[in-house]
């Protein structure tokens, strides 16, 4: 690797940020200190996420233990068809990223790197593309709470309150965590060599794979409910 | 490419991919079981899968296995407070539902 | 690194030690943009500092109109609505963008980096976004008020928030709601610069006081603001897309509302209270020349009320229909929670004990403080027991109640930081008699204030009243009355501080002969805040663990006056 | 006795059992605190005359395990009072949980801005309730549109009366007189408003004031009369030798019928079981009830469904109440539905600058 190896050399001296350049360490210490910085952040952020949806989740615990037949009905109005190919959508990406992560932390995987992201970039999108699928059809269905709901029972619109909010929700997180992606790869662009040993790779592969888990529980709350029998 | 690095490509292609068959066998199953399963036991079982599936994007994709004491103390603690949350907040749904 | 400067302006007197150190922070640029693109911890402070200021007398002005108000028992000031918009106005301005920013924003900002000896915050990036967060949180809000204002009270209870109102409810929730970000930002970076930045030396049980409380409010900032962030997104969602989430009249359950956001409002108390604290620990040591009494309980007591604090928010709701076993729990949370704060209580007035007492202006406030918070802190115990709850709640017993706490401890306390501090943030001294005066008056405004609400709270007076049963008018002038003087309280140390600004006389750079890092390094400090690597050799407070000998007292150059 | 700790100016008017009680934990608690408080203030005022900068008091050495012994003490101390106040506090609160048996019980349904309560012989009044002294009484509140919260300082009582659901409390007054009726739960415009009075009587003129209120025979108490009058009740009543089902809350619930099916209790199972009681038997009875086909008319079959579901469906308690559905609950900036029959009723906060409704209570 000719072409970064220069800037490879220099890697502590890329990232290395204030108030961490002048901690008194020798460069890679104070980078391996920063970047440590940088993973512990994001996973504080990542906590307080956790009770973002924790109470999301809370609302729909209580609400599916106070009208338990009415959520079942609901929930088989969901298309699962839709919901289950975009569990698997999200999990690939989330093997994407992770592989992203991991190569951006090696020498000489820079390609392996860009093409990950790249893939996991991809997958979100196509995520949200069979979101608006299946909003569309969820419209026609007439599932959107308000005068002309199709269910008859009355708090089958409290399950689809809680359908078109979380999902929503996590559609906006879903589109930071695409544009963070599409920002280092845009970044790499401007700068061959920016993505090894970046902090920031790691830093948006953690929010990605917080985004997916989110999406792991959400599932079996929307789609799994009152399908047997 | 050297070859340390085309090694180090299989280790982490063959540790992802790994997981990544999991967590498809795993939906798999969870799909399975909302239509199998009896409906009282559908539930459970499929937030425990998630439950399973998120810890194993936890662990082993997000890497928590091999971080720092400090972030699993932090990862921990959201979920501690999670359990606080939920355990008062139920204490006070359950035990109306029950008495109405 | 500029190296050692021989600016004479950088020193007070010419018998202070020369640091060596470079032009202050102060001096570092003086352009408009060189404040609002700064990431120096200092300057952003500062930024922050003036806004809370700003909102500070906003929430004041609202807060006037409605203690004019209720002068007499007939509505005659102001119409019905236009009360209820006032103190709902008061409410969530003070709530979120005075109390819970004031002292962790402005003094942990400038102290933290500064007290374990490190250059600035871990993301000083991510500081300066959160305080312009916090800015168009604020404006969103007022522009709500300006639009027409609020009315649902600064609690947003469902489904009166919801359904029916006809303010802008949206538009100020959505204010609270991005200020929100700003105070998770605060709260990780706070976190993640006592993990990694301390400087060597500065092991966990040597850090301040000060410090351990902006840790423990930093844990409530980022594990109960997101709860208030969902919830308020809950609402904005209900009433902006009609989706069926609180209202009752579609199945939704409103009790669930009030939970989601206690889980926030709860702790966010102690997100007021526990920098205090921190506050008060710093200012009484210094002025009492003792150690702190019981460091490691102080620390651990911090660390409980902040954890514990978690597991109380049940005792807002004990006559909301939550079930009665539900509120035996809370009832029992809530009294354990109150033991840390006892602790911390008795700790403080042993560590006058074979003191040098001084009472320069920070400890008059500090001292004060003791007093507000332990009659806040009794009071709440009232609280916690369901059967006075049932016959106290939502009447003015519990106004009195959170004022004791969220006013009388917490603003005594940011004015004996602002004090003790100030000249260290701007190198230069203000007038201490004028500053023992307003200090005096607001103990003073404060109880005449609020002490006759606890009676009149007691007596069966409701809150959020415009009109109310002619028996109680006697309290409510006592009230009013009081709020005047502290209205002219609250304005003293504006106009002195101010004044000191343009002609106080140079501070020292330790001028109360304090320990701690942070006075350590000039006054004002520069922007790399220390020269060379700070080392820390001894725990904190290292006054006088035995007795104190006389004549160990603050060195202020000149007790200057306004004239 | 402990009445004589405050004067009489700073005490709420007693007037319930509760209210004893309550007093005397505040009392209890309010001695303990005084006493925190004295001892607290009285440290930081002995410590800071006698340490003060430069003053002659001894500062000898102070040996280092006092500090522990202390913290560890006045640990112990605190949460051994604070647990004590707990259990006390929380005792009373277990004993007073359940209401007696015999309550006389009173529904009352808060509205923007105004009291609605309705006796147990149907009387009605706003922003008034009579009660007998000494006799418990039963509390079942609701809501129309907000949250309100009924606040009775006299008797330390106060339960929020949620929209579409049912909270309860009670109060036995020990004191004849007038007494505040306040709302503490804030509910919009005039909030501050929402204030009546009770009026507790002796029990006698309790029975004359009853006599004197206008008889308002509703749909459901004309089929309670009709219950008895048809001879329902010689079955389906608690104390029946006849093994019949119990009516007594079902509505809306769902029954196990023979067979293995399930029928939910609503108009039409109801007007079925009266007409053709053989098609659809609870699981466990004989079918051994006579049909009442041309023995009842429609208004009669209409009445005796309005008293089975009287009081056990909470979600219609407004109507049965008869009093004007929530109709006014829309989302804002929506108008109600068309077929809404009350749009007068519409709350007031509905509307920018309306006035407040007229009832201001003397």
């Amino acid at each position: 690797m000719s072409a970064g190896g220069d800037l490879i050399e220099k890697t502590a001296e890329r990232h290395l940020r204030e108030p961490w350049d002048e901690l008194g360490l020798a460069g890679d210490r104070a980078f391996a200190y920063q970047r440590a910085g940088a993973t512990f952040g994001i996973w504080i952020f990542i906590a307080s996420e956790v009770l973002f949806f924790g109470a999301l989740f809370l609302l729909y615990t209580a609400m599916r233990l106070e009208h338990a037949a009415d959520f079942a009905i609901a929930a088989r109005e969901t298309n699962i068809v839709y919901g289950t190919l975009n569990t698997a959508l999200l999990l690939t990406s989330g093997l994407c990223a992770a592989i992203a992560s991991q190569a951006s932390e090696q020498k000489g995987l820079q390609r392996l790197t860009l093409w990950c992201l790249g893939a996991t970039v991809l997958l979100g999108l196509a995520f949200m593309a069979v979101k608006g699928v299946e909003y569309r059809e969820d419209i026609e269905k007439h599932l959107l709470p308000g005068a002309s709901f199709a269910l008859k029972e009355p708090t089958t619109q409290l399950f689809f309150g809680f359908y078109w909010l979380a999902t929503s929700i996590h559609a906006i997180h879903l589109s930071i965590g695409i544009a963070l992606v599409v920002r280092l790869i845009w970044k790499e662009w401007r700068e061959p060599g920016f993505l090894f040993e970046s902090p920031q790779v790691e830093v948006a592969m953690l929010y990605w794979g917080f985004v997916d888990m989110i999406w792991i529980v959400l599932y079996p709350m929307l789609y799994l409910d009152g399908r047997a029998g | 490419m050297s070859e340390r690095s085309r090694t180090s490509i299989g280790r982490i292609w063959r540790r992802g991919l790994i997981v990544w068959v999991l967590l498809l066998a795993f939906l798999a199953l969870s799909l399975f079981a909302a239509y199998a399963a009896p409906a009282s036991w559908a539930a459970p079982i499929n937030f425990g899968i998630a439950a399973t599936q998120a810890a194993l994007v936890a662990l082993l994709l997000m890497r928590l296995d091999r971080a720092d004491a400090l972030v699993r103390l932090a990862a921990a603690c959201g979920l501690f407070w999670l359990a606080i949350l939920f355990a008062l907040t139920l204490t006070d749904t359950l035990s109306r539902l029950a008495n109405s | 690194m500029s190296g050692a400067s021989s600016d004479a302006s950088t020193l007070a007197n010419p018998r202070e030690l020369d640091l060596g150190l470079p032009v202050s922070y102060l001096a570092e640029g003086r352009s408009v943009a060189s404040w609002l693109f700064t990431t120096d911890h200092k300057r952003i402070a500062i930024l922050y500092a003036l806004s809370i200021t700003f909102f500070f007398f906003i929430g004041g002005a609202a807060a006037t109109l409605v203690r004019l108000e209720l002068f007499t028992p007939e509505g005659n000031i102001v119409g019905a609505d236009t009360y209820n918009k006032l103190f709902s106005l008061h409410g969530i301005v003070m709530v979120w963008f005075f109390l819970i920013p004031s002292i962790p924003t402005t003094m942990g900002n400038f102290l933290l980096p500064l007290m374990i000896g490190a250059r600035d915050l871990a993301f000083p990036k991510l500081n300066l976004i959160s305080w312009y967060l916090n800015m168009a949180g604020g404006l969103l809000t007022l522009a709500a008020v300006l639009a027409g204002g609020i009315d649902t009270g600064w609690t947003f209870y469902v489904p009166y928030s919801t359904v029916f109102s006809n303010t802008f409810v949206t538009l100020a929730v959505l204010g609270v709601f991005v200020s929100g970000f700003s105070t998770i930002a605060t709260g990780v970076n706070f976190i993640a610069t006592v993990h990694y930045l301390r400087a060597p030396g500065m092991t966990w049980f040597r850090l301040p006081l000060f410090v351990w409380a902006m840790y423990t409010t930093s844990l409530i900032f980022v594990l109960a603001t997101p709860v208030l962030a969902l919830t308020l997104v809950l609402v904005i969602a209900e009433r902006t897309f009609n989706l069926p989430i609180f209202d009752p009249a579609r199945g939704g359950d409103p009790i669930l509302f009030q939970h989601l956001f206690w889980f926030y409002s709860h702790p966010a108390v102690y997100i007021m209270i526990l920098p205090a604290m921190g506050v008060i620990s710093e200012v009484i040591t210094c002025y009492a020349r003792r150690r702190i009494f019981g460091y490691s309980f102080m620390v651990y007591a911090l660390v409980a009320i902040a954890v514990i604090g978690f597991f109380t928010w049940g005792h807002h709701m004990f006559t909301s229909g939550m079930s009665p076993f539900a509120a035996l729990v809370f009832s029992f949370l809530s009294f354990i929670v109150a033991v840390p704060s006892a602790i911390k209580v008795f700790n403080w007035t042993a560590t006058l004990y074979r003191g040098q007492i001084g009472f320069e202006s920070p400890m008059l406030y500090a001292l004060g403080f003791l007093g507000l918070f332990t009659m806040g802190g009794l009071t709440g115990l009232f609280l916690a027991s369901v059967p006075i709850d049932v016959h106290v709640q939502d009447t003015y017993f519990v106004v009195a109640h959170f004022h004791y706490i969220m006013v009388g401890a917490s603003v005594s306390a940011y004015f004996a930081g602002l004090h003790f501090w100030w000249p260290k943030v701007t190198g230069r001294m203000y007038p201490e008699s004028w500053a023992r005066f307003a200090a005096l008056l607001m103990f003073f405004g404060f109880n005449l204030t609020f002490f006759p609400q606890f009676i009149a709270g007691y007596l069966g007076m409701p809150r959020r009243y415009y009109t109310y049963p002619p028996e109680f008018q006697v309290w409510n002038v006592l009230s009013s009355s009081g709020a005047a003087v502290l209205a002219v309280a609250y304005l003293m140390p504006l106009g002195y501080l101010t004044w000191s600004l343009f002609f106080g006389g140079r501070a020292l750079n330790d001028p109360w002969n304090a320990t701690g890092l942070e006075w350590r390094t000039t006054s004002p400090p520069p922007r790399q805040n220390f020269f060379g690597n700070p080392q820390v050799l001894a725990p904190p407070y290292d006054y006088h663990p035995e007795a104190t000998p006389p004549g160990d007292e603050p060195r202020i150059a000149e007790k200057g006056a306004l004239t | 006795m402990l009445d004589a700790l405050i004067p009489a100016f700073l005490r709420p008017e007693s007037a319930s059992v509760q209210a004893a009680k309550v007093d005397a934990i505040f009392i209890g608690l309010l001695l303990i605190s005084s006493a925190i408080v004295l001892l607290v203030v009285g440290l930081v005022v002995t410590f800071a005359i006698r340490y003060r900068r430069g003053s002659s008091a001894k500062r000898g050495e102070m040996p280092t395990i006092v500090s522990r012994e202390f913290e560890v003490g006045w640990t112990a101390a605190t949460l051994f009072i604070f647990v004590f106040i707990f259990w006390w506090a929380a005792s009373v609160e277990i004993g007073a949980f359940s209401p007696p048996k015999d309550a006389i019980e009173i529904h009352v349904v808060g509205k923007q801005w105004m009291w609605k309560t309705q006796g147990p012989s149907g009387t009605r009044e706003i922003n008034e309730l009579h009660v007998p002294v000494g006799a418990p009484v039963r509390l079942l509140l609701t809501s129309q549109d907000v949250i309100h919260s009924f606040y009775v300082p006299a008797f330390r009582l106060k339960r929020d009366a949620l929209p579409y659901q049912q909270t309860e409390t009670w109060f036995q007054a020990t004191k004849t007189g007038t007494y505040h009726l306040l709302c503490t739960e804030y509910c919009g415009t005039d909030h501050s408003r929402m204030v009546g009075r009770i009026i507790v009587m002796e029990p006698q003129d309790y029975a004359q004031w009853l006599t004197r209120q206008p008889e308002r025979d509703g749909l459901a108490e004309l089929g309670a009369r009709l219950f008895s009058e048809r001879g329902c009740s010689g079955c389906h009543n608690a104390g029946s030798k006849v093994h019949a089902p119990s009516l007594a809350g079902i509505w809306n619930q769902s029954v196990p019928l023979e067979g293995g099916r399930t029928a939910t209790v609503d108009e039409a199972y109801v007007r079925d079981s009266i007409l053709q009681p053989e098609r659809d038997v609870v699981a466990g009875y004989e079918p051994i009830m006579p049909s009442y086909e041309g023995k009842l008319s429609d208004g009669e079959i209409q009445a005796l469904t309005a008293y089975i579901r009287h009081g056990t469906d909470r979600f219609d308690l407004i109507g049965s109440l008869n009093l004007a559905p929530a109709q006014n609950i829309c989302a804002p900036g929506q108008t109600p539905p068309e077929s809404a029959p009350n749009q007068s009723l519409r709350s007031p906060a509905m509307v920018p600058g309306a006035p407040a409704s007229g009832d201001t209570p003397p």
